[in-house]
């Protein structure tokens, strides 16, 4: 390929949206109209010739180099492979224990779910759900865990304050539980 | 956006940009004072394993004074650190210069450890630079990309967490946090009064802009128990997109 | 190309982060790892030879195409990407000692760098670019941190071994036996 062209490959794999023709004509001032189009269309020959993964495609508005999309399908496919994973009951337990009482420490979980809770604690910050937020006073000045905004956005909660209080726990579960209803303040985050 | 190009903050310590005032760093040039110690001993051209410290000592002092530094516990610290060697100095030595511990000895493997770490970053400046200078990839089609290995956790996972908590849980003080309680029959009272109005209504209807979180909350179990009560319908075309709230027929003749 | 090459360059040019092999190797079972390394090779050839403006990279276990450096002013003149913030030295002071001691905590870096770390290590935390990867015995139980996989794609390194060792920084401890030998070998992340 000649160099404008190479030129015009590297800004169309940068950019992160379409490039009109006249944006493009600003990667090199000395390039004729004439000379942009060719390099163009020797892009676009060279991925369709030579049998390419991508293509070159006027998307109106601008040009951009895309997936061919008879490619899309196995990729998403291979992404797909990456199943969602599942909190177990104790990282879930704990979660809620700190939701609730922040900032707090990991003797004070251990107490309150009557086993040691180092393990799940250290699962949950590697998530990002919990962090720390503090340390206490005493001795050994033990760390303090509190939830993340990772949590909030989890949940998608605005505040902390939209967990329903302890005594509307009964309603928000039948509420939360029902199908097809959004449990969460239903405006764009 | 990936880790790498996204935009960092003024505020952020990791990044070149504006220092926010606890940072000596970025204000006066140095790094710290180790950093200002070394650049001493190159300008006074000085061998690093046999450092004159009364002059160095004086030196220091003096630029930390220009620079006012005064007030920086480390660089208060190791003036203290200076002063006590240059002390240490002075004291006779004990017969047999083998015996003799040199009191700069473990400021000196600090400097070279210090000196080693900057080396390294010399390294780490220019990969990062050279990375800086290749763009990735930042075009990404809508539906080819998934967020990778979501976590499958909803509110009412945690709820019901709760609840296990609260049952399982001899010592059940997990009640503080919520300061207001919710009103769930106003809300009531306000959505019924807008679809009396009118039969189609959003969300911003119902709930105001800016509205406190129990407001919130208290709307949205309104909402739900109404629907519950077939008096409206609710409907969300997508996920957090705004849900549409529609009078219910029979909650019109109810 | 052959077709497994063209798959590939579809996926990578539809991620803005290097794909891990194993994930390459998830886009078509059928494909021996054998067949995989050839095809990334003629991939990474047929950019090399042909004349393009992007190559094909090996990154922090896995694999990414860049725009060649020669376009980066061009492109960024033009307004058409933007180049990501510098690090600060704090920093890069902050990371060198990290990669070279991990796992380590905030007092041991301070205590290198002869100033508190505790801002910088929560900025390259919520960057990614060091993680917890543990706790220190003794009071207290502090965090250590170590590098992540983000860290090696800032800095385009395979892995933490092609950073120089320590024997080879022009700065050595001259003293035999020196108690404080200054900066471990870089450890696998």
């Amino acid at each position: 390929m000649n160099s404008l062209a190479k030129l015009l490959e590297a800004a169309l794999f940068a950019s992160p949206r379409p490039i009109p023709t006249d944006e493009l004509a600003a990667l090199d001032a000395e390039a004729s109209p004439a000379a942009l189009q060719s390099a163009l269309d020797e892009l676009r020959e060279h991925y369709d010739v030579d049998g390419h993964g991508v293509e070159l495609v006027d998307v109106g508005g601008g040009w951009q180099v895309l997936t061919r999309p008879e490619y899309t399908e196995a990729i998403e496919r291979a992404q797909l492979a990456v199943r969602p994973t599942r909190l177990s009951p104790a990282a879930l337990e704990t979660l809620a224990i700190v939701a609730y009482r922040q900032p707090i420490g990991r003797a004070e979980i251990s107490e309150i779910r009557g086993v040691d809770v180092g393990a799940v604690i250290r699962s949950l910050h590697e998530r990002g759900l919990i962090d720390v937020v503090g340390r206490a006073e005493g001795l050994g000045r033990p760390l303090l865990y509190g939830t993340t905004p990772a949590f909030l956005e989890q949940f998608a909660l605005r505040h902390l304050e939209e967990l329903p209080r302890v005594d509307e726990l009964a309603i928000a579960l039948r509420k939360a539980g029902d199908p097809g209803v959004p449990v969460a303040e239903p405006q764009p985050a | 956006m990936d880790l790498v190009t996204a935009p960092a903050t003024a505020r952020d310590p990791a990044t070149a940009s504006p220092a926010d005032g606890t940072f000596v760093v970025d204000l006066d040039g140095f790094n710290g004072p180790l950093d200002l110690l070394l650049a001493l001993i190159r300008d006074e051209q000085v061998d690093i394993y046999d450092i004159p410290v009364a002059r160095i000592c004086g030196q220091f002092l003096s630029r930390m004074h220009e620079l006012r530094l005064n007030e920086a516990a480390e660089y208060l610290e190791m003036a203290a650190r200076l002063i006590r060697i240059k002390a240490q100095m002075l004291l006779p030595r004990k017969d047999g210069l083998d015996q003799w511990e040199d009191p700069r000895a473990e400021l000196v493997r600090r400097l070279l450890e210090y000196q080693q770490m900057r080396e390294v970053v010399d390294v780490l400046e220019k990969l990062g630079e050279d990375r800086r200078n290749r763009f990735g990839r930042s075009y990404l089609a809508q539906a080819a990309a998934p967020p990778p290995a979501p976590l499958a956790l909803s509110l009412s996972d945690l709820l019901v967490a709760v609840d296990r908590v609260l049952r399982a849980s001899r010592k059940p003080s997990i009640h503080e946090v919520i300061p207001r309680a919710l009103d769930v029959d106003g809300a009531m009272e306000t959505v019924r009064a807008v679809l009396q109005l009118r039969a189609h209504a959003r969300w911003r209807d119902v709930v105001r802009a800016g509205a406190e979180p129990w407001e919130v909350l208290s709307g949205l179990l309104a909402l739900l128990e109404l629907a519950k009560r077939s008096e409206l319908h609710l409907t969300q075309p997508r996920p957090f997109a705004d849900v549409e709230i529609r009078r219910e027929l029979a909650g019109e003749a109810a």
